[in-house]
C-alpha cells in the first residue's frame, strides 16, 4: 500500500461518560503505523478530551489522557482545536494539556502539536480529506 | 464535488446538525438520516437554522426515516429533498468524502 | 465505486446496524462494491450468534450474515472491542481460558489495523453510530 | 402487595433512532398487571412516539405505534403530553394518533387517554408520583 | 433505607453501570439496603463471563458479581432485553436451542415484573443510563 | 421534601439540562453526574441558565467525575455544592423521590 491517504478523525465527544474517546485514541495509535497523513480534530465537546489534571481515581475509569502526550511519538502532530468550542465551554488553551512533539526536520526542536483553529479554519481542514472517521 | 455529511440526531435533543451546519460549506450537502430527519420539518424551532444557513448546502432527507416517524412528506422545509437509499449512495459516490456527524 | 463500511452501535439498541445495512443493500444492488464492514465499539455485539430477537421483529445478526454470504462480504469485528464487550470466536475463546464462545457464522474478529486498511482502499468510508 | 403506589414512565426519546421507546413500552404493558397507579408523560422528544401514520416497512424496523392505542386494555389511561415540546417540533394533537379507553365507570363511554398539559402542569405530575421510571 | 437500581448502558460504552456500581457500594457503606439491581436494555451486557477487558481497567462483571456476593445482592437481567442481545443463561440457551450460554456467575434472568416489584418494593428508585 | 434531579449528558450537546431546569419545582435539587459535570463550570455559554433559574432549587455536582473530567473545583458556578457518592446516596434518601433525566 503505497498510496498515502489524508485521514481525520474528529472528536466531538467528552471523555469518560461513554467510551469513544479512548477507543478513538486506540484507533490513532494502531493508524499511526500505516504511514498515511494523520490529523485530529476536536471541537465541540471534542475539546474536553484534552483538559489537563483528570484525575479518574474516585469513578474507577482508567485515566487515558496521557495518551494525547504520548501521540508525538508515533509522528501523529497534528491535533486542530476549535477556538469557538473552547469559549463556549469557558476554557482557554491553558486547560488544555501540553502536547509537544520534535520535529525531526528541525534539530528535534519541540513543537506544540495542538493547533488552535478557527470554527471556519475547523471547516477548511475538513474539507481537505480524503477519509474522515468520527467518534 | 465536496463533502457529503450525514446527521443522525434530533435537532430539538442534541447541538450536532447545528454543528453540522456550521462547519458545512458551499458545495456540500447535508442528508438527514434516523432521528436527524425531524430536522428536515418545517414550522419548528430549529427549522429557521436548516433553510437559513449562510452557505449553499444542499439538503437532504432520508424517506425512509421520515416515513418511519409518521412525519408527512408536505411537512418538509422548503429547499429539502427527500432520497431513498439508493440515493444515499448515489450522494456518497458523487461527493468526495463522507463525513459522518455522530 | 469501493465502499467501506463501519457500524459503531449496538443491534437493536440503536438503529445503525440496521441504516448501515440498508445502505449496504441499495451499494450492492447498484452494483457498486463493499470492500468491508467494520464492527467496533458496542458494533461489536451485531456479530453474537446467541441473540434471539422476538419472531415478528428483524434478525439482525441473520441478515448480515445472509448477506455476507451472498456478496462474500468481509465482516470484520475489531478484537480489542469486542474482548471489552464479551464477543468471542473460538481460538480467542480457547487462548483465553472462557469456556464458550458467541461469534455467528459470517463475522471473522481482527485487529484495528483492518479498519486503517479499509479506509486506505475504500473510495468511500462512511460510518454508522451515535 | 398490597401496597398501590404511584408510577410514572417518562418517555423524552423518539423512537426507533434508539429502543428506548419501544421497550418503556414493554414494561409499561408488564407492569399493568401489578395493579399500580400508572402515568405515562410524554415530553421533549418523546411526543414523537404517538404520531400517527409511522410506516417503518423501508427501514425493517418493527412498526409498534399501534400499541399506545392498546394500552387503554391493560387500563393504562393517563398519557400526558406537554404542549410546549409539541409547539416546538411543530406538531399539535392532530398530528398524533387518536388513543382512547373505555370508562368503566360511565358505561364504558370512550374517553381521550391524551392529557394535553403544560410544562408546568407536567412538572406537577412529576412531583406527585412515587417511582418515576426514565426511558 | 431501601434502593432498587436500574442499569440502562452497556458496560465500557457508557458509563452507566460503574456510576451504578459506585453509588451501590456507597449506599451499602452507609448501612442502606440495596434490594435489587435490575440491569435493562444495554445494561443486560454487564452480565457476560465472556469480557476480557485490558488488565490495567477496571473488571466490570467480576465487580459487580463479588460485590453481589459480599452482599447477597439480587443481580436481576432482564429476559426480553437480553434474548435479543445474545445474553443467555444454561436453561435458555438449551430452550432455544443454542450451543453456549455467557451469563456471569451472581447474575440471574428473569422478566420485566422484577423491575415493578423492585420499584413497589423500594424506598427510592434510581436509573442510570443514557 | 421533593425530588432529586440527575443529569448526566453534556449541556452543550444535549438539551435534558434545561428541560430539567424547566421542570424542576422549589425544594427540589439537581445533580449534575458523568458527562453532566460541565454544567457546573462558571463562565460557559450554559451557566446563565443554570445560575439564574427562577426555581428554589439546590444544585450539586458529584466531585468524583469532576475531577475525572479535570474540571477545577475553582471553576465551578456559585451556588453549586459538590458531593461524593455517599453524598449522592444522602441526597436521594433525603428526597421523596428520584428523577433521573436520561
Amino acid at each position: 500500500m503505497s498510496e498515502v491517504k489524508k485521514f481525520l478523525y474528529v472528536n466531538r465527544k467528552a471523555p469518560y461518560g461513554t467510551i469513544y474517546a479512548q477507543e478513538s485514541l486506540e484507533v490513532v495509535l494502531i493508524g499511526a503505523a500505516f504511514d498515511q497523513d494523520v490529523s485530529l480534530a476536536f471541537l465541540d465537546d471534542g475539546v474536553f478530551q484534552l483538559t489537563k489534571g483528570q484525575d479518574t481515581k474516585e469513578i474507577g475509569l482508567k485515566n487515558f489522557s496521557a495518551t494525547y502526550r504520548a501521540l508525538g511519538d508515533y509522528e501523529v502532530t497534528k491535533l486542530y482545536v476549535e477556538k469557538e468550542s473552547l469559549t463556549e465551554r469557558g476554557l482557554t488553551l491553558d486547560d488544555l494539556q501540553n502536547i509537544e512533539y520534535e520535529d525531526e526536520d528541525d534539530d528535534y526542536a519541540e513543537k506544540p502539536s495542538i493547533r488552535l483553529v478557527s470554527r471556519a479554519e475547523m471547516a477548511d481542514v475538513m474539507a481537505d480529506q480524503d477519509v474522515v472517521l468520527s467518534f | 464535488m465536496g463533502t457529503l455529511h450525514t446527521v443522525n440526531k434530533s435537532p430539538f435533543q442534541n447541538q450536532t446538525l447545528l454543528s453540522c451546519l456550521a462547519h458545512a460549506k458551499d458545495g456540500d450537502a447535508i442528508l438527514m438520516i434516523e432521528d436527524g430527519v425531524y430536522g428536515a420539518a418545517s414550522g419548528t424551532s430549529v427549522s429557521e437554522a436548516l433553510t437559513s444557513n449562510g452557505a449553499d448546502v444542499a439538503l437532504y432527507v432520508l424517506g425512509a426515516d421520515l416515513a418511519a416517524r409518521g412525519i408527512d412528506a408536505g411537512r418538509m422545509a422548503d429547499g429539502v429533498t427527500s432520497v431513498d437509499y439508493e440515493g444515499f449512495v448515489d450522494l456518497a459516490a458523487d461527493h468526495d468524502r463522507v463525513q459522518n456527524w455522530l | 465505486m469501493k465502499f467501506g463500511i463501519v457500524v459503531s452501535e449496538g443491534p437493536y439498541q440503536h438503529q445503525a446496524s440496521d441504516s448501515a445495512y440498508n445502505f449496504v443493500k441499495a451499494a450492492l444492488a447498484k452494483g457498486h462494491e463493499v470492500s468491508r464492514v467494520f464492527f467496533y465499539h458496542d458494533g461489536v455485539n451485531v456479530g453474537t450468534r446467541l441473540s434471539i430477537p422476538p419472531q415478528d421483529d428483524r434478525q439482525i445478526q441473520e441478515q448480515w450474515t445472509k448477506l455476507g454470504k451472498e456478496h462474500d462480504l468481509d465482516l470484520v469485528i475489531c478484537i480489542a472491542a469486542a474482548q471489552r464487550r464479551g464477543l468471542l470466536d473460538e481460538n480467542e475463546a480457547k487462548r483465553q481460558g472462557k469456556n464458550a464462545d458467541n461469534i455467528a457464522e459470517g463475522f471473522r474478529i481482527s485487529g484495528l489495523g483492518q479498519l486503517i486498511e479499509m479506509g486506505i482502499q475504500a473510495d468511500r468510508t462512511i460510518t454508522f453510530g451515535d
